[in-house]
């Protein structure tokens, strides 16, 4: 006990020493941010995930599969084929699948039944790498998202269904675990972070979950590639030193349904350009 | 086959402002697979920009131009309506032109 | 031999190849004529601003206030894709080339301007680490040349 | 404390309030408990074991658990008190008592991200990513603001030996010191060696290092 009161006596001066040098670091801090926001702003002219929309208006169309149909009976919430405005509605319960799912699942689940293809065909490469293994998925993803700029996010969080699954997901997001102790909270709880040059998004608050949200699917410029909310998630895990999310699973689906309704209100502006 | 390029050709004030997206992976040659085996260089060599029947702008480029290539220019004596027209040939002889109407 | 081969080895054994002789082997006539023969090699091959020269046939540069860096941050949050405008103001300019010092190969682009159209240009290219980056200007066949520090930093959780 | 992080405090406070407000704003809603229980158990079947990520990681021990319940609210004294006093008893020091290794080292350690994940190698040796979150040499602007600067510490704190063990202890287990930070458990959790946590100290408190210049 002792030993712990001086262990916090002698923290806490070291602690007020440091803040007292913080000053200097915000002073540095300033002049950096201010060009990685001329730098994120260059980027903005010019997105590479129009390519990847191109692709996927083109796939959603085409007839594919051992069926031979489009996509054109396939219902993301809004009646068959309906594109436009899908993706701020989602994730949401769907009673022919009997599961609350996302833009993502909701395409492997069309490709399966009105396609043909078997589940396996259809998450065989749901994160491409590079034009020799491209991702069917992040471009069909990349053009349904597209047709959902600037509309209002309404994922139905009062849909019991979905209110379960975003109550589970609140629940992943703070759950601390593996070699590193990390939670998504951890990066994702506070206001005005960084981790190395990136601002974190303080997703416990609407306005920090809203804008983290309406981002996502994105080009990645480290990558080269559209990725997608799926992605997203199970990158975050991977660095969060946790086993790998499975594609398509219940927790995926909960936290993007967590993440998503807390987004509900912000126009949608995905997919963006990324570091 | 390449993917197709995404074109905007719009008229702003007297000029013609063109810009490109290119579909490549402009591999540099540099890189090592899991393997540790060299990733062959494969990248666009040359690039040229015809407006009707004229060149306005021709570029050599080397594998240090990023993946999936963007590229911004504008030139003058465009009209509503014309044509721009883009190619580009890849160290591997590959080539893909595509057009796109000044809006 | 074929044609295309007979040329190229012509190229080589002249070696300091002017980018006037370039423009006119770029000026193609057809999409089809867009071959790789008109690419430059030797230039691209060089690591040093001396090397780049004297690949393009010309001097050493002038730096210049008329040469300019336009949406061109300081530091580049990934080195993959780093953001760069140019711009000249020198008249009669007839190519922008961007070079960056510390890359394998020195060269990165350079584009051929004719009349008509307005020697500005933005495009993103790679670069490996923190380098000075150079943008050559060539007009009435004299070179001027600006160039930056272009930070390139590590992002995000590094792993 | 300055101004600027007892805003921010007073914000985390506001933020942990409402998140409070919106977990008892149903009525009809499932227990919280139980909600984490099916949250815990569905993590279970939605993950994968790949290489050196077993699904053994979402098993957790005391500290994270209680981590994980008070998360986004108040940490109560008694359970803050607790998880110090546990893991104050994970504290181990060096065998020959030096708590000061080589600071060069101990930066190419403060900029490595690599280790413990799936996609890593599990042979090589495992970095800290310091500055994924702290401020340190300021030759690297790309850091992190999640954890303090520590930009001249050993050169504001002095160097004692006192703060050389600080140093030592705070790398090797923070939660002794604050429950539930956001820092992970360096050496209780084995993730550098003993060496590395030297050189880590060394980056800090070496008068030479550039952290001190």
């Amino acid at each position: 006990m002792m030993q712990t009161k001086l262990h916090r006596a002698f923290a806490a001066t070291l602690f007020a020493s440091a803040a007292a040098m913080a000053t200097i670091g915000v002073a540095l801090a300033d002049s950096t941010s201010d060009e990685i926001a001329k730098y994120r702003e260059a980027l903005a002219e010019g997105n590479p995930a129009e390519l990847w929309e191109a692709r996927g208006e083109e796939m959603w169309t085409k007839p594919r599969g051992s069926k031979q149909v489009s996509f054109k009976r396939c219902d993301l919430g809004l009646g068959p084929g309906v594109v436009k405005g899908a993706y701020a509605q989602l994730p949401r319960y769907f009673p022919d699948a009997k599961r609350v799912m996302d833009l993502e699942t909701r395409l492997v689940h069309c490709m399966v039944t009105e396609q043909g293809y078997t589940e396996k065909e259809a998450t065989k490469n749901v994160f491409g790498n590079g034009s020799a293994h491209r991702s069917d998925l992040e471009a069909l993803a990349a053009y349904v998202v597209s047709q959902s700029k600037g509309v209002a996010m309404h994922v139905p969080v009062d849909e019991p269904h979905v209110r379960d699954m975003y109550r589970l997901g609140e629940k992943m997001f703070y759950y601390r675990g593996g070699t590193h102790d990390f939670a998504c909270a951890t990066c994702h709880g506070d206001d005005g972070k960084r981790i190395r040059l990136q601002d974190l998004p303080n997703l416990t608050k609407v306005e920090g979950a809203q804008k983290a949200y309406t981002t996502w699917p994105a080009y990645r410029v480290s990558q080269g590639e559209v990725r997608t909310f799926q992605w997203r998630l199970n990158d975050c895990f991977r660095q969060q030193r946790f086993p790998e999310l499975i594609f398509g699973s219940d927790a995926s689906i909960a936290l993007t349904a967590y993440l998503a309704g807390r987004a509900n209100g912000a126009p949608y502006e995905g997919p963006a350009i990324k570091r | 086959m390449a993917d197709p390029m995404k074109i905007r050709a719009n008229l702003v004030g007297d000029e013609t402002e063109v810009k490109v997206l290119m579909s490549h992976e402009m591999e540099t040659g540099q890189r090592k697979d899991a393997q540790g085996k060299v990733i062959p260089a494969w990248f666009i060599q040359n690039v040229k920009v015809m407006h009707n029947d004229k060149v306005v702008l021709a570029a050599q480029w080397g594998p240090a131009v990023s993946k999936n290539p963007f590229l911004s220019f504008k030139f003058k004596d465009g009209a509503k309506g014309d044509k721009v027209t883009i190619t580009w040939v890849d160290n591997h002889n590959d080539t893909r032109t595509d057009e796109a109407t000044i809006a | 031999m074929s044609m295309d081969a007979q040329r190229r080895q012509a190229l080589r054994r002249t070696g300091a190849l002017s980018l006037l002789s370039l423009v006119s082997a770029a000026g193609w006539l057809s999409p089809a004529d867009a071959r790789a023969d008109s690419w430059n090699k030797n230039a691209f091959e060089t690591h040093s601003l001396d090397e780049t020269m004297k690949a393009f046939g010309g001097g050493a540069p002038v730096p210049s206030n008329d040469v300019v860096f336009f949406s061109t941050p300081d530091i580049a949050e990934n080195g993959a894709v780093v953001p760069i405008g140019i711009t000249s103001r020198v008249p009669r300019t007839e190519s922008i080339a961007i070079l960056i010092e510390k890359n394998p190969n020195m060269l990165a682009a350079v584009f051929d301007i004719p009349p008509g159209t307005e020697p500005t240009l933005s495009t993103r290219i790679k670069m490996a680490q923190t380098s000075n980056v150079y943008a050559l200007v060539k007009a009435d066949g004299k070179y001027r040349v600006a160039s930056k520090e272009i930070k390139v930093t590590l992002g995000g959780c590094g792993g | 404390m300055n101004r600027h992080s007892l805003f921010r405090w007073g914000a985390a406070l506001v933020g942990a309030a409402a998140v409070g407000i919106a977990l008892h704003g149903c009525a009809s809603a499932p227990a919280d408990d139980e909600v984490a229980d099916r949250a815990a158990a569905m993590m279970k079947s939605s993950f994968k074991a790949n290489g050196q990520a077993t699904l053994a990681r979402l098993d957790r021990d005391e500290t994270q658990r209680l981590c994980s319940e008070y998360a986004g609210r108040p940490l109560p004294p008694d359970i803050a008190e607790k998880i110090r006093q546990a893991n104050l008893a994970t504290m181990r020091y060096p065998a020959d008592g030096q708590f000061v290794g080589d600071w060069k080292n101990g930066e190419k350690i403060a900029q490595s991200g690599q280790g413990f994940q799936y996609s890593d190698d599990p042979k090589s040796a495992a970095g800290a990513n310091c500055y994924a979150c702290h401020q340190l040499s300021p030759k690297e602007l790309s850091y992190g603001t999640i954890g303090p600067s520590l930009y001249r510490f050993g050169k504001l704190r002095g160097y004692t030996d006192e703060t050389r063990r600080y140093a030592w202890q705070k790398i090797y287990n923070p939660e002794a010191f604050s429950a539930c930070t956001n820092m992970p458990r360096f050496g209780a959790h084995h993730i550098l060696t003993e060496q590395q946590i030297k050189d880590v100290v060394a980056l800090l408190m070496d008068p030479a290092s550039p952290v001190n210049q």
